[in-house]
């Protein structure tokens, strides 16, 4: 009986595999799976590190740093580059850390950077400001985080205040000259955000020259553009460079994690889902992750299963050739 | 020629026609569903933004299924919206360079638009750049002119790997002053973090020693053992980039489904 | 002959500044220029965007004019390409035009965006397709790739934290949960070989662009006659 | 940041070494250059084809013209042209980038013409698919009609990898694959039956052209790599001296990064 198992198995049209792995996928969309997340270290670094540039801004106003969204990553990625984005935007304008956003190789990136940003918009329409000092403890620890947002702005606290809390550079096809023109001089190339407006005369960009009055650039990326930053622009700027990437590219990016040259690093929507629950949302990581688990071990049977076959093949086959 | 392209193994004509129909009719089925199902959401939208949202969706989700029928087969459909994201993704590339670059970077710049002065000697740089489009040439005496901006390029980009290469390397926190770590395990402080260094060293190093090529390495006594485990190394790390790719592959569908459950068909979740 | 001096100088000529940026020391006033070079080279660089639509609808109109089978396929990408192109173009003009910016956002909210991301999804479905049929202990290789593949794969998802989630946080024990387990493959073992590729491969980048800018790079592309 | 005075003694000991084997190996003097094990799989795949009678498929990876992979993937496309012209099979190459093209049939065509077989060669058998995916789909799909015995898989690729190696192993094809792009290895690892890792995908080219300046390189190379080696080995002991007489800093790490 096993015999036949294995041999259906092996001849088995790929399609059937597609097809399970559509279910399996589809599964926890219907029947929700709870979940504990661990938050793993590279995270946690990041997040200390924005609640850092908040302390030091507020203890030397004059002297406000920015935080610097590289948006490297378009659609094709977006699965996994939009919850980290959308958890590292939550962040800075829950706590009120101004960041701004550009995109040197994604020509979509701004574009997406504004989708993100609606996209929050649109879970907060969702929580009413009642909640915030409702009885319900539970609801209250949930929208801790977010409270530091509601006291620091009170009732319109549901409206980004562009060019205050947020800036968003555009795009432009940039090489390394340009890009490294940028670390002292970022206006000779984006002479004016993306809608056209001079960015120069917006209030968070008054004290920012260039990449050297970056505390913080996250590259949020589903491709190699790591070693550019590495290379060419964080030695000189003296900014530090998180990176948040695909989890193809992950793997690539811990022996700089480990010399310190990326001070965070968001692997994949693993990492996104980490994120959300420090800033204590569920949005796209947290949801998918629910899918993620029975996708791993289904993969994992899959693993097992091919294995098994292939045992089975190899000793028949010496069996008949002992015959 | 044409008996190897013939597959040998054929389906007789009739299954085959069989199949065809079977396959057409699941089609059509399944398009008069969807079509259904977009009308009704539209006309049970609440106001005109609405029912255009409701349109939106139906087109993300038309083209969604339509991609996902390759895994069937490759067929005319696919086929179709494969050369329409082609075009799209070209037209919006070129589009958006136009808006964000050439009109504030250099049409602004030169004619001094928002009060500043105007520059007429940037009008030189688009006329260096139409070089490139010799390329479009066949004939080897004017493409060759298209050379000139490629190596321009080329001779910049190389000599910017210098700088690139000492400071990724050799710069304060780089990756050669990195691997400098403690590996004695005898003194009292971090034994387990003493370990991980001489394995990370260890290991560092023995993946380099494969990828020397000018030695033999089978009677190099230094190289023979260290190469070969260099190449089982190297697979702890390749094994890892196989388990994240998992997760990553996986996200990019789970992020359609989400799409086609809850955005689409309005699942609560 | 001269075409190639000519080329070869151009080259040299065109590294000089950035390899003397770096060499030089600051007091040089080099690095203080650079803000006039990058957004001139830029606009260099640039110009040359129009090319690829240019011989996208060279190779389609060829097929449309030819009527080639899947002719029609040709001629959506085309329109796909200008019709694009404008909008693209007129939203950024017209901002407040509302049937333009509906149009453009369906155009690219709607239609390329679901094509983009479905197409990479498929990935989702080689990759289980290939787990199954590839992924299998034929060397030690392989079997030591698999092994590190399935300890990650089970450290990165909660399902697999749990089986091991009795061990305590803190303490000895607790590198034996899988979570820790797969931070210690990434950050040691992986971290490590990774480096020591990267060791080779830089070595390799700049002996390449040594190569390059001496113009000593030899091969199909640089052998050409010009 | 500028360059130090260490920094500039490491310019030069990085730059000298391959200079001065480049221009030793075009003086003529002979360099060894080790064999790479993958390049008797080839041999060995094109002899199964031949047996078979079937065609063999070759793919250059998605880079660009300029960009080293490809150059190095259309030297082993001329080596695996000429043993197939040698034999009498025919070699089928799907190009994605159309500034390769025309550089990659002149190199099928020339190795046929070289082996005095330039009536195998058909113009038909070098194709250009542009995109990614079409690129990844096409030939997977002539993979299939041409029932391929061997596939070759060279140069940089992206997420395509995977694609491909799948396709080539459901046609039951022997394949070997090259490639530096560290991502995708482990995909060529599980699916290919050999698979060229890393830096010795230029090693191979130059193994197989035997042009002199890639040889000195690889030799000046290999010198680079002995000193990062000699300064780790330096430098992890004198962390290891550091941290066992407690010094404040690690002075050689200091000497090299002032």
């Amino acid at each position: 009986m096993a015999a036949n198992f294995f041999e259906i198995m092996e001849r088995l049209d790929r399609r059937w595999i597609y097809l399970t792995v559509f279910v399996a996928l589809s599964i926890p969309f219907f029947i929700p799976i709870p979940l504990r997340i661990e938050v793993m270290p590279e995270c946690k670094d990041l997040h200390e590190r924005i609640e850092e540039i908040k302390q030091q801004n507020e203890k030397d106003p004059d002297n406000a740093k920015i935080v610097l969204i590289s948006i490297s990553w378009s659609a094709n990625v977006q699965a996994e580059c939009w919850p980290q984005h959308e958890a590292i935007a939550e962040h800075c304008l829950q706590i009120g850390v101004p960041f701004a956003a550009f995109s040197f190789i994604s020509p979509e990136g701004p574009q997406f950077g504004e989708y993100v940003l609606d996209s929050i918009k649109r879970r907060w329409e969702g929580i009413k400001d009642e909640d915030f000092n409702s009885d319900d403890e539970e609801l209250r620890e949930k929208l801790a985080p977010l409270k530091r947002r509601y006291d620091r702005m009170g009732k319109n606290w549901r409206e980004i205040q562009y060019g205050v809390e947020y800036v968003n550079w555009g795009y432009k096809y940039m090489d390394l000259a340009a890009l490294m023109t940028m670390i002292s001089d970022l206006y000779g190339i984006f002479p004016e955000d993306y809608k056209g407006a001079p960015l120069q005369d917006f209030p968070m960009m008054k004290q920012v020259k260039g990449f050297v009055d970056c505390a913080l650039i996250v590259e949020i990326t589903g491709s190699g553009t790591l070693l550019t930053w590495v290379m060419y622009v964080t030695p000189q700027s003296g900014s530090d460079l998180a990176f948040a990437c695909t989890g193809v590219m992950a793997p690539e990016a811990y022996p700089y994690f480990k010399s310190k040259q990326i001070i965070g690093l968001l692997s994949g929507m693993d990492g996104a889902a980490q994120y959300e629950k420090l800033v204590g949302i569920k949005a796209r990581g947290r949801k998918g992750m629910e899918s993620q688990n029975l996708a791993h071990l289904w993969v994992i049977l899959m693993v097992i299963l091919g294995n098994l076959s292939f045992l089975y093949k190899r000793k028949k086959d010496r069996d008949d050739s002992k015959k | 020629m044409a008996d190897q392209v013939q597959p040998t193994a054929d389906p007789p004509d009739a299954r085959r026609a069989r199949v065809r129909t079977a396959e057409l009719a699941v089609t059509g089925v399944l398009a008069a569903f969807i079509t259904i199902y977009i009308v009704v959401r539209i006309a049970r939208a609440d106001d005109t933004s609405q029912r255009m949202l409701m349109l939106q969706y139906g087109l993300a989700a038309v083209c969604t299924l339509a991609i996902f029928s390759f895994l069937y087969r490759e067929n005319p459909i696919y086929r179709f919206f494969e050369h329409v994201l082609v075009g799209l993704a070209t037209g919006y590339f070129v589009g958006i360079e136009v808006v964000n670059v050439i009109i504030p970077n250099w049409w602004n710049k030169m004619v001094g638009a928002k009060g500043a002065p105007a520059e007429w000697s940037w009008i030189i740089f688009p006329i260096i750049g139409l070089l490139w489009y010799f390329q479009l040439f066949r004939n080897p005496r004017w493409n060759w002119y298209s050379r000139i901006p490629i190596f321009f390029f080329m001779g910049y980009g190389a000599s910017l790997a210098y700088k690139g290469f000492f400071n990724l390397m050799f710069g304060e926190k780089g990756q050669v002053m990195d691997t400098f770590r403690a590996v004695l395990p005898f003194t009292a402080v971090g034994a387990w973090d003493l370990i991980n260094n001489l394995i990370y060293v260890a290991i560092a190093l023995l993946v380099l020693s494969y990828f020397f090529f000018s030695f033999k390495h089978e009677t190099n006594p230094l190289l023979r053992r260290s190469a070969a485990s260099g190449r089982y190394l190297m697979m702890i790390a390749f094994g890892s980039i196989f388990g994240t790719t998992v997760m990553g592959r996986m996200s990019l569908l789970i992020d359609r489904l989400y799409f086609l459950y809850h955005t689409w068909l309005g699942l609560p979740g | 002959m001269w075409r190639r001096i000519f080329i070869s100088i151009l080259t040299f000529v065109a590294g000089l500044y950035f390899f003397f940026e770096y060499v030089m020391p600051r007091e040089s006033g080099l690095t203080d220029i650079m803000p006039e070079i990058g957004p001139r080279v830029i606009i260099i660089g640039v110009t040359a965007i129009f090319l690829g639509m240019i011989n996208l609808t060279r190779m389609h109109l060829h097929k449309v004019v030819r009527r080639r089978p899947g002719w029609y396929n040709s001629l959506a990408c085309i329109i796909a390409i200008y019709v694009m192109f404008l909008l693209t173009v007129l939203q950024y003009f017209f901002p407040k035009t509302a049937w333009v910016i509906h149009t453009y956002d369906t155009f690219f909210q709607y239609v390329r965006i679901p094509l983009d991301a479905t197409i990479f999804s498929l990935l989702a479905y080689y990759i289980a397709s290939a787990a199954y049929r590839a992924f299998r202990i034929k060397s030690v290789e392989a079997t030591v790739m698999l092994a590190v593949a399935l300890f990650v794969m089970l450290g990165q998802i909660p399902m697999g934290q749990a089986i091991t989630r009795w061990l305590p946080e803190t303490g000895y024990l607790s590198w034996f949960r899988l979570e820790n387990i797969k931070l210690w493959i990434m950050d040691v073992p992986n971290s490590a070989a990774t480096r020591g590729i990267l060791f080779g491969g830089m070595i390799g980048t700049l002996a390449m662009s040594l190569r390059l800018w001496l113009s000593l790079e030899r091969g199909s592309f640089f052998d050409a006659e010009v | 940041m500028h360059a130090s005075y260490t920094v500039l003694i490491l310019i030069i000991a990085f730059t000298a070494p391959i200079i001065y084997f480049i221009v030793t190996a075009r003086r003529g003097k002979e360099l060894y250059i080790r064999p790479i094990a993958g390049l008797e799989a080839i041999d060995e795949a094109i002899g199964r084809a031949t047996e078979m009678g079937r065609p063999v498929f070759f793919s250059p990876g998605l880079a660009g013209l300029t960009q080293i992979e490809t150059l190095c993937a259309l030297i082993v496309l001329n080596h695996i042209a000429k043993l197939c012209a040698k034999y009498d099979i025919r070699v089928v190459t799907t190009i994605p980038q159309y500034l390769v093209y025309p550089v990659a049939e002149e190199m099928v065509r020339e190795a046929y013409v070289e082996q005095g077989k330039g009536d195998l060669f058909s113009e038909d058998d070098v194709i250009l698919i542009l995109g990614q995916f079409p690129y990844a789909a096409g030939s997977v799909g002539i993979m299939h009609r041409e029932k391929v015995a061997a596939c070759f898989y060279f140069g940089y690729f992206y997420a395509e990898s995977l694609l491909l190696a799948e396709g080539g192993s459901q046609v039951g094809a022997i394949q070997v694959a090259g490639t530096n792009s560290t991502t995708q290895i482990p995909f060529f690892i599980t699916a290919c039956d050999y698979t060229i890792i890393g830096e010795e995908l230029f090693a191979t080219s130059a193994y197989l052209s035997r042009e002199p300046v890639m040889l000195g390189s690889l030799r000046g190379q290999d010198v680079g790599k002995m000193i990062i080696m000699f300064l780790i080995l330096v430098g992890t002991l004198m962390a290891s001296i550091q941290v066992l007489a407690q010094w404040e800093y690690n002075w050689f790490r200091e000497l090299l990064f002032k």
